[in-house]
């Protein structure tokens, strides 16, 4: 199933793109995604301990349930304010 | 229009987020207005540049004007955060709280410019003359009880 | 003019007294806005009226920036107080108080307050539909330590 | 020696006037200027606990001695912000 994954900050940069659109098996969790994404781009494995994530615009957990289309986004450390 | 809560790349008006939560039954506003400095861990500041997950942004504000409602009944509260370049003295964000009761508007402000940096996605980059910079400061949890205790801790006197 | 400290009969204006106190090295700025209210104590107020000793009234202002300013270094406070009428909804005070952090703006900002209430020459009178009644709230002993502290208490979080 | 007796609020309504121009002894303290009112205007004693006073618009003590030409002010509870 395909999803969008939304990265911000530090991430995108590592990334080098702010929005990608990714296939991962059916049944796959937020870390999962997380997973092929660390997996890919050098250094983003150590923003792990301290990433959160949000399901379709709305604060989510590293545990939730993945659906076709979904909007995932991974959050580094925040600096607002 | 007054939205309470906007998250855009417009200038803010401290008056515009004030005149959004005055109400004849409250006698107190509070507002905060965090400004861009010109220097910051002893370097010249020359700007800025404010990155946000704007949906998700203005629903962190929704939450932090919620929690805040919990704890101060009745409390009005408006949250207004800039996104893009800010120049040196232009405003990032604006708070406004209104309440009957003084000590309920302080406290409520207070509250919110906490729970902004800690959970709202919204990230900033310093540029000084010889270099940027990305800052990176709280992991965005809305749920994490400690983070919201600290937060109710600096509110609340 | 960017006056810091002023009593008078005009309107008052939060943005004039913000900018007052604006500073590039202060990233933090808290205002606040004392209203009057559509009722108080059950009754519905028509308008407020405020007298004060003038020039009293305006070195007590400096009095209680000189006691912030020795609590939180560098605070810029400025205080503006308005006189004769009041109608509901405007303003009767705004404080601003700019600092390099947010917790220095917002203590100073509410011990400003604190103290206005303490110690200021001024005094309010309630019209309400069916009559009014003179406001008597401290006394007006700058010296009173304990007065002082209480407002310490209230400022710090 | 003419003193100028500045009044506010309360004691400006018991004395039905904000400004008043008294003789007091040479050597008058400010709690002598207060006892010649007090005297004067009915009700007025009844704040002598809670007043304060000022001399040429600076706060000052009922114990602060009185020159000539000076303006005394007494403040009742206030009731500012």
């Amino acid at each position: 199933m395909l999803v969008t994954v939304k990265l911000f900050a530090g991430l995108r940069e590592l990334a080098g793109a702010g929005e990608l659109r990714l296939n991962v098996a059916e049944g796959s969790h937020v870390s999962d995604v997380w997973r092929v994404l660390a997996d890919r781009h050098a250094g983003m494995a150590a923003y792990a301990p301290s990433i959160s994530c949000a399901v379709n615009a709305d604060y989510s957990r590293m545990t939730a349930a993945v659906q076709d289309g979904d909007e995932i986004a991974f959050l580094p450390p925040v600096s607002g304010g | 229009m007054r939205d309470l809560f906007r998250v855009s790349g417009q200038l803010l008006d401290a008056a515009t987020v004030t005149a959004a939560v005055e109400d004849a039954r409250c006698g107190a506003i509070t507002t905060f207005v965090g400004t861009v400095r010109n220097h910051n861990a002893g370097r010249l500041v020359q700007w800025l540049d404010y990155e946000a997950y704007e949906p998700l942004a203005v629903k962190s504000f929704e939450r932090i004007a919620q929690e805040a409602s919990e704890r101060w009944p009745g409390i009005r509260l408006a949250i207004h955060h800039r996104t893009g370049r800010v120049a040196v003295g232009e405003a990032s964000v604006v708070i406004a709280a209104a309440s009957a009761h003084r000590a309920d508007a302080f406290g409520a402000a207070r509250y919110a410019i906490e729970r902004i940096k800690q959970i709202a996605p919204i990230w900033k980059r310093e540029h000084f003359q010889d270099g940027e910079v990305s800052i990176e400061g709280a992991t965005a949890d809305p749920d994490d009880r400690s983070a919201r205790q600290t937060a109710m801790e600096r509110a609340c006197s």
